[in-house]
């Protein structure tokens, strides 16, 4: 059975999604690897690498996709690459499933096995195939690293000779897995970390690293069996804006990581808010890219607007490329991994099992996924 | 002979007297004084032998003087102790959260 | 004889319940209750001595026992809280007063061998010492008398004559138990010296000097115990002697001070008012240390570049802990200049994990330094160096310090003399209310958090 | 009458010596000491006690002493380091028959009394008892015997009818002293007592039984002693007697067991095979966990997110650190999932500034993880469920975990029964060989170093 | 009377047997049950006196034999624990940096 | 008396000689503050802030520095200004009086009291007015900062459930102020440090901050007194190269921080050592500017020499010039406190006062600094 490992197309990324040591382990569990080249240069994977990993190193893309059994990727693929693949063939990426409505027709057309990654459930059995976690935890400490470049004092508190200099505070709003990492990336380094997340249990999270929870009484909020949030309804919306009006003007950084799966990310840093903020302040927009948290953020820039910044880079993860990559991998690796035939030497998916039903978006010719079924009708 | 026991008998009481008492918090050093002097106050039952025997009458107006002070000793440091105690417990009661 | 032995049995068993009282009352869960195991002891042997078949008339007793037990039970009630040492104080001096005259009594009704003189004059020595004692101690408590060291001329040469004059009297009627006039010179004497061996101690040494007599007043009933001839009083009498020594030396440790120190320091002190000299070094061990911080309400860190050598943060934030657990405030006194870097003890305490609401500024805490019962210096040199402040010679002469010398107590936990970064010497290791903690910061502290069991 | 009251008092000083050599044997560092202080103490009073006026000849006790002495210092001198702890039990045993013959003996040169015969029976008991008790442990020890628990049929009643013999003959014995012949059978009776009493323990368990020999044996000494009617042998005998007690406590606790498990698990354990069924949860104290750590030489601490709630790193560290100062290899095991986030332990680990040469992954301590003596889980619960092994029914099945359940003993610390993230029911603790510490993760870790004094 | 003095020498060193002992490292359970063990040797003296007064010839020979296994219990039993002691000691002192 | 406070001239100069807060507490004291227009701005200090606290705002450059008698800036005045002093003036700034002998001599010329921040002793007493170390300090903050940001790595170990990322190692060269920051930033992040220094009193510094010393014998190395390293001899230098060798290759990160002062900094990290080092390793050489540390190092950039990120950008506490400026700030202000009459209301500089003698450089037409002097025969 042939993996197949394409160069991801967009300029901006540099992860890879298999890299050689999980191309190791794949070729001694009976694969074969092919990685098109290049394809890892960028996260600081040579092809010699690949190479020395048993991997065979194609140049014609096309072939690549043409021959393989299983495509991974990062990124969703183009849709004119979607009637490339071999008849059958597994493909392995990020799908954005919810928005990406014509690409999800167009994969079912063709055929293939579509899984999404965004789409593992989160169950403690499956967390080491959970690509959004791993990539999100490393955007929360990417956030962090960025947003204190940016500032034009330090994190920590510093009693020195030349008198003290106060410590930060880094506000984190959404205290997911990227908000975590963000509030314990902001501690490390000294700053006075206050957090809110809408869902309740997040509070003893929060406490847990070691930062204070912002008590915001927003009545009944609510939680999906994954752990995502409920959508919240405008009343508490609007008291949420209330509570937090104060800790922004307070803070030196905000970070904001809100999302609710499967909608777009709730705006919850007003204009009004910006301004009231010290000049020299920085905000982290985490969903600038899908959206915004954040009123006046820009995608893919960072902007100051009345002396604040606004960072709404995106594509966090790619400043730590060469980590993100392994972890992805690693994540893919384990998927398979946990599917695969070692009699048969290929993937055998078991669609009675939780994690497949959740994860795999078409399958010979239909849309099998219950909630992106029932998200078209 | 008697003499022997009694020895055997103060030196194993002062030993573990010393072992008794260990490490005691600030807050208990005055219960535990007061505690113990009432303890002290054992005297009593000398006392109280004194002034019931039929020696002189001088032995039993000073055993029933003895008698009086040690009863002082005796109930009021016991209420006392256990009024302190009884205060302290409160406090830690609040104190804990 | 059966009955004898049925009484002593009883004995036993309050002895045991005595036993089991103190340990108890010594843990602050089980005191109540020990307060009141032991109290049951007092009830049984109370209740089996009127068995005793020597007693023909309970008259007396019953006299006794209720006028005893009501002024208890009146004065238990009534006392102001406030006022419980005083109360201690004057209940111990009954104890002393009542072995006193049972250990007199004792002398009629059996012939006087030496070996009865003998104990009886330990008892009334003894016995007398604890009440006149105890009396002087509650007057200085009360403050019906002048709570200050009272001192007068002579005192020494007084004193050594009237120990003199009580071993003189002793050694006479123990020779003559029939000669009672020296007995009655005896119990004089021994209220003189009773009151003699108090007044010279200040009121605010008087709790341990209750424990003492606490402990003396034990002695006296097992002295009066031997007199008659009774077990328990032998028993419970040197249980409470001994037990009592341990306090006192409990308490002595918590108030920084040796037991000679607080007896005699009212003779020695005229002194005040001559310039500071050079003092001595005194070093202090950790079981000491705990004593003195498990009695302090607030207490000032002052780090330094050796806590960071000793990498002892996090002991540190863990002394911190306990010490606020148990009532204690705890604020830390970070000076500008500390360690080897600008920030050095900020970095490390935030490891720690040390809220930074409790790191203060040298500012914030000069003007409150001597309010705090003790300063833990720990591996700072330098930065609290009185010199800086006083000795217009020394190279340090101008800079700002944590002023530690001034709080009530100061704990300096570092290695050894050696000076600091500056290469100066620190008058504070000599100052009267330091106290050198030597060793590894890290070990001294863990062994701190250690005795805090 | 006056060399009698001066041996007494000779008595006196040993009966001290032997109090302060117990005390500081039980510390390291006064140890040796201790042992020479007690020494001394034996040698005032066996040198005294050859000032006894009714000692008429002295070969027999030359003889005695210098045959028992070579062979003594013999054994001692030429035992293997390995082997001290069989050559403790064989002169215990010859410690308890000295006391059965000093016993027997005793039956000579006076009137027998009820009393005297009651004493005589205790001490000829108790020695014959520990002789052949201790005879037997030293078997299993020096693998002169199978050091496995024997076993036979019917073998509770035929100790039940041994005890009851036992008692008759004793019964018989103290109402007609006269009659030799239940001494004897006594005797015999005691002897295979002893044999009875130990063959059906491990040969694993046999420090504690010997150590509950030493305590027997002391209180032959002490049974002895009434009988001969002597003051030392009753203090010592009984001073060893409750000190080898509480000894045997500690010891108990070090192995995780309680003294009736030790003694009596022989008799109810034929049950091993069948398959494991749900146990109890055993609840332990802090003061109980401490001295299974300090016996410990390898321990692997397995955080989770409740040491994250509790914010106990810093006191894990501290505990680490002491252990290690004991002798112990510490390891952390760190599971992927542990705690809310990825890398969650990690960030409190190196806030707390616990080295990463120490922390392992599951795949790294799960070969090894048979050879831990301890495992502490510290407020995990999924990454430690076996039933993700075990239980295909079990939403976790399939998921690798650190299997703490293998290693010899393992302490839960959590606050309660309450499941974790995953919501599911935890086996663990119910094991055999687990142990919960209930309370928060910091109180408790707080407490067990603090247990470290 | 004897009897209660008896009997108070008992329960007080039983307490103080109790108290003695309190929180021992695991190193020093074997040296301290060796070294307690050679008290319990104290047996001894009782032995001496049998073995040397002038009763019956078998309670001579009971008193000898049990000098003789007393005295390899004592002698033994302290020199065991010395030479355990000493061992340990030198581990710890290694074991210091 | 007038105190002056000039806006800095070069373009990537942000810091602000006097903040706010000092100005209030200067005017407090009995001096009059000027302020030229825009001065702080840069440094997140308005116009209306110095107003606020008691300054006057002067649009007229050349007015202000003819009218004050001292004249507070950060960098080095240029040449041209010299004349425009008031005479007699005070003049308090960098000045490297070891490399700028023409600035020194027309500064002598114009009779003004020069005063250099450099050449601040390194006493304790003196350490409140030491701006070498507490810019320093911050620049040991910001390297960490920004090689962090360049890294394609995360910094902390992380076991996850994608496996587990092995920490960053952090070499760090030169452990004076800034190199000690460095190590103490980078182990908050969970880095691995290890330092290095040619002084060996500095080891034990090393390790207070739970750090590794990597130990080379170099011999005999020297200090001065005032704690700065001497230069070493060319064996010596040549050992130290041979025994980082291993070190630097194995590093993710290496910050240089080595100077000896009065010389150029001495090269430590040689071309054939950055071409050993892994691909997406990062190089901060904090002595580009002056010389560099690092062998092909360029001032001002950040440049990819095989794969291996450079960093030059010197200027470090620029990017956060706020707490630079508050913390130069409060150098000059306890300069100018120490040395205040309060009588007079002015600064009576005593030159037996050893601060004094080692800080200025020219007074009443004379070079008066010994060092200074010996240096120019
Ligand atoms: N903050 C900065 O930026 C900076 C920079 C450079 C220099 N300095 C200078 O450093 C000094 C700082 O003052 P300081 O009071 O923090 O430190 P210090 O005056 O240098 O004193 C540190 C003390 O810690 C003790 N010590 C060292 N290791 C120890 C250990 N393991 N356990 C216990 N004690 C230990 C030493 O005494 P023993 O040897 O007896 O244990 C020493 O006297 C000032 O003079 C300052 O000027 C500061
Ligand atoms: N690593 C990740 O990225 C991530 C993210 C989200 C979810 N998860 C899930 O979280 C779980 C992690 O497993 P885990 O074993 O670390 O945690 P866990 O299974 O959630 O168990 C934590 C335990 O800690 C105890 N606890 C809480 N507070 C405590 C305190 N103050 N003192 C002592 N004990 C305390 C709780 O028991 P008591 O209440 O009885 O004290 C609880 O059973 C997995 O199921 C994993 O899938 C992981
Ligand atoms: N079972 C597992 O093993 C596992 C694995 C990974 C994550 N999880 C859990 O899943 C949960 C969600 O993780 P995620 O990071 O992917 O979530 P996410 O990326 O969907 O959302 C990020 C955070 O934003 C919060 N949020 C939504 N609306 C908000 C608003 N208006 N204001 C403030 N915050 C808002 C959410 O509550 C969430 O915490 C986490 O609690 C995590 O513990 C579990
Ligand atoms: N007394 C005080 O209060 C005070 C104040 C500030 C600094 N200091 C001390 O002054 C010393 C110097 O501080 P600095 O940071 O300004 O020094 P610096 O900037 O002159 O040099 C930085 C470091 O580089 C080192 N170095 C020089 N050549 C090297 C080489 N070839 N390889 C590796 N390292 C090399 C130096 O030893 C120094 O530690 C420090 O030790 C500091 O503690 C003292």
């Amino acid at each position: 059975m042939q993996i197949g490992v394409p160069r991801e197309q967009e300029s901006n990324e540099k992860r890879v999604a298999l890299v050689p040591d999980d191309v190791k382990k794949l070729v001694r569990m009976g694969a074969e690897v092919c990685v098109e080249a290049e394809a890892g240069r960028k996260a600081g994977f040579s092809d010699d690498l690949y190479r020395g990993a048993g991997a065979e190193i194609s140049a014609e893309r096309s072939k690549l996709l043409a021959e393989s059994d299983v495509v991974l990727r990062v990124r969703k693929p183009p849709e004119d690459e979607v009637g490339a693949l071999k008849k059958g063939a597994i493909h392995v990426s990020f799908l954005d499933p919810f928005n990406e409505t014509a690409l999800i027709e167009s994969l079912r057309g063709s055929g293939a096995t579509a899984i999404s990654m965004e789409m593992i459930p989160r169950t403690t059995l499956a967390q080491k195939m959970d690509a959004l976690s791993s990539q999100a935890n490393l955007a929360g400490y990417v956030m962090v690293i960025l947003g204190c470049s940016k500032l034009p004092t330090i994190l920590p508190m510093m009693m020195t000779p030349a008198g003290t200099l106060k410590p930060a505070t880094v506000f984190i709003i959404g205290a997911g897995v990227a908000g975590l990492q963000a509030i314990a990336t902001a501690r490390r380094l000294g700053a006075k970390v206050v957090a809110f997340d809408t869902r309740a249990v997040v509070a003893e999270q929060v406490e847990s690293l070691g930062a204070k929870f912002l008590e915001i009484d927003l009545g009944e909020t609510g939680q999906t069996k994954d752990g995502y949030a409920v959508e919240l309804t405008p009343e508490q919306r609007n008291k949420q804006l209330e509570g937090q009006k104060k800790q922004i003007a307070e803070s030196d950084v905000v970070i904001t990581t809100a999302q609710v799966f499967g909608r777009k990310p709730p705006v919850i840093v007003t204009a009004d808010m910006v301004k009231e903020m010290k000049p020299g302040s920085v905000i982290v927009d985490m969903a600038a890219e899908t959206g915004g948290n954040v009123e006046g953020s820009v995608p893919g820039e960072t902007i100051e607007v009345n002396g604040v910044t606004i960072i709404g880079n995106g594509n966090w993860t790619n400043v730590v490329a060469r980590d993100a990559s392994v972890m992805y991998s690693a994540n893919l690796r384990n998927l398979i991994d946990e599917f695969w035939n070692e009699e048969a030497k290929e993937i055998a998916l078991d669609f009675e099992n939780e994690i497949v039903s959740g994860c795999v978006i078409t399958h010979g010719g239909e849309v099998v996924n219950e909630t992106i079924k029932n998200l078209n009708k | 002979m008697e003499i022997v026991f009694l020895a055997f008998i103060l030196i194993l009481s002062i030993f573990l007297g010393f072992e008794l008492i260990n490490k005691v918090p600030a807050t208990l050093h005055t219960p535990l004084m007061s505690g113990s002097n009432a303890i002290s106050g054992i005297t009593l039952i000398g006392a109280i032998v004194s002034a019931g025997s039929d020696h002189e009458l001088i032995a039993t107006i000073l055993g029933a003087s003895a008698v009086a002070f040690a009863s002082i000793n005796v109930v009021g440091g016991y209420l006392v102790t256990d009024r302190m105690l009884g205060m302290f417990h409160k406090k830690k009661l609040e104190g804990k959260k | 004889m059966n009955a004898a032995i049925l009484i002593n049995l009883a004995y036993i068993a309050s002895a045991i319940l005595f036993i089991l009282g103190l340990k108890m009352l010594s843990s602050p869960e089980t005191a109540r209750r020990g307060n009141v195991v032991s109290s049951v002891g007092m009830l049984i042997a109370v209740v089996v001595t009127l068995l005793n078949q020597g007693i023909v008339d309970f008259t007396w007793i019953a006299v006794g026992v209720i006028v005893g037990s009501l002024i208890g039970v009146f004065a238990a009630r009534t006392v102001a809280m406030t006022a419980m040492p005083e109360m201690v104080a004057i209940f111990n001096g009954f104890g002393g007063l009542a072995s006193l005259l049972v250990g007199w009594a004792a002398l009629y009704g059996t012939d006087a061998t030496t070996f009865l003189a003998v104990t009886i004059v330990l008892s009334v020595l003894i016995g007398g010492v604890t009440f006149t004692g105890s009396i002087i101690a509650w007057g200085k408590l009360s403050e019906k008398m002048n709570s200050r060291p009272m001192l007068f001329t002579g005192q020494q040469i007084f004193n050594s004559i009237l120990m003199l004059a009580i071993v003189a009297c002793g050694v006479m009627f123990a020779m003559d138990p029939t000669n009672l006039m020296y007995l009655y010179i005896l119990i004089g004497l021994s209220f003189v010296f009773g009151v003699m061996f108090v007044i010279p101690i200040g009121g605010g040494d008087m709790p341990v000097v209750i424990s003492l007599l606490n402990s003396y007043s034990g002695l006296a009933a097992c002295a009066a115990g031997f007199a008659i001839n009774n077990l328990l009083l032998i028993v419970a009498g040197s249980l409470v002697g001994a037990s009592g020594i341990i306090l006192t030396k409990i308490m002595c440790k918590a108030m920084n001070r040796s037991l000679t120190n607080v007896l005699f320091s009212g003779f020695g002190s005229p002194k005040t008012g001559t310039k500071q000299v050079e003092g001595t070094v005194k070093p202090i061990v950790a079981e000491d240390a705990y004593f003195i911080l498990e009695a302090a309400s607030s207490v000032l860190v002052v780090p330094g570049y050796g806590m960071a050598v000793a990498q002892a943060q996090h002991v540190v934030k863990e002394l911190q802990e306990l010490l606020e657990k148990n009532g204690c405030e705890v604020v830390y006194g970070v000076h500008p200049v500390a360690g080897r870097m600008p920030g050095h003890m900020n970095v490390l305490l935030a490891e720690a994990d040390v809220s930074y609401d409790v790191l203060q500024e040298m500012d914030q805490v000069n003007p409150r330094i001597d309010n705090f019962d003790v300063a833990i210096v720990i591996g700072a040199n330098d930065v609290v160096n009185p010199a800086a402040r006083e000795d217009e010679g020394s190279p340090l002469y101008g800079m700002p310090i944590i002023n530690v010398d001034k709080s009530r107590t100061v704990f300096v936990l570092k290695r050894s003399m050696a000076s600091g970064f500056a290469g100066v010497e620190n008058p504070l290791f000599f100052k009267d209310n330091t106290r050198m903690l030597f060793g590894d910061a890290k070990e001294s502290i863990s062994a701190l958090v250690r005795e805090f069991g």
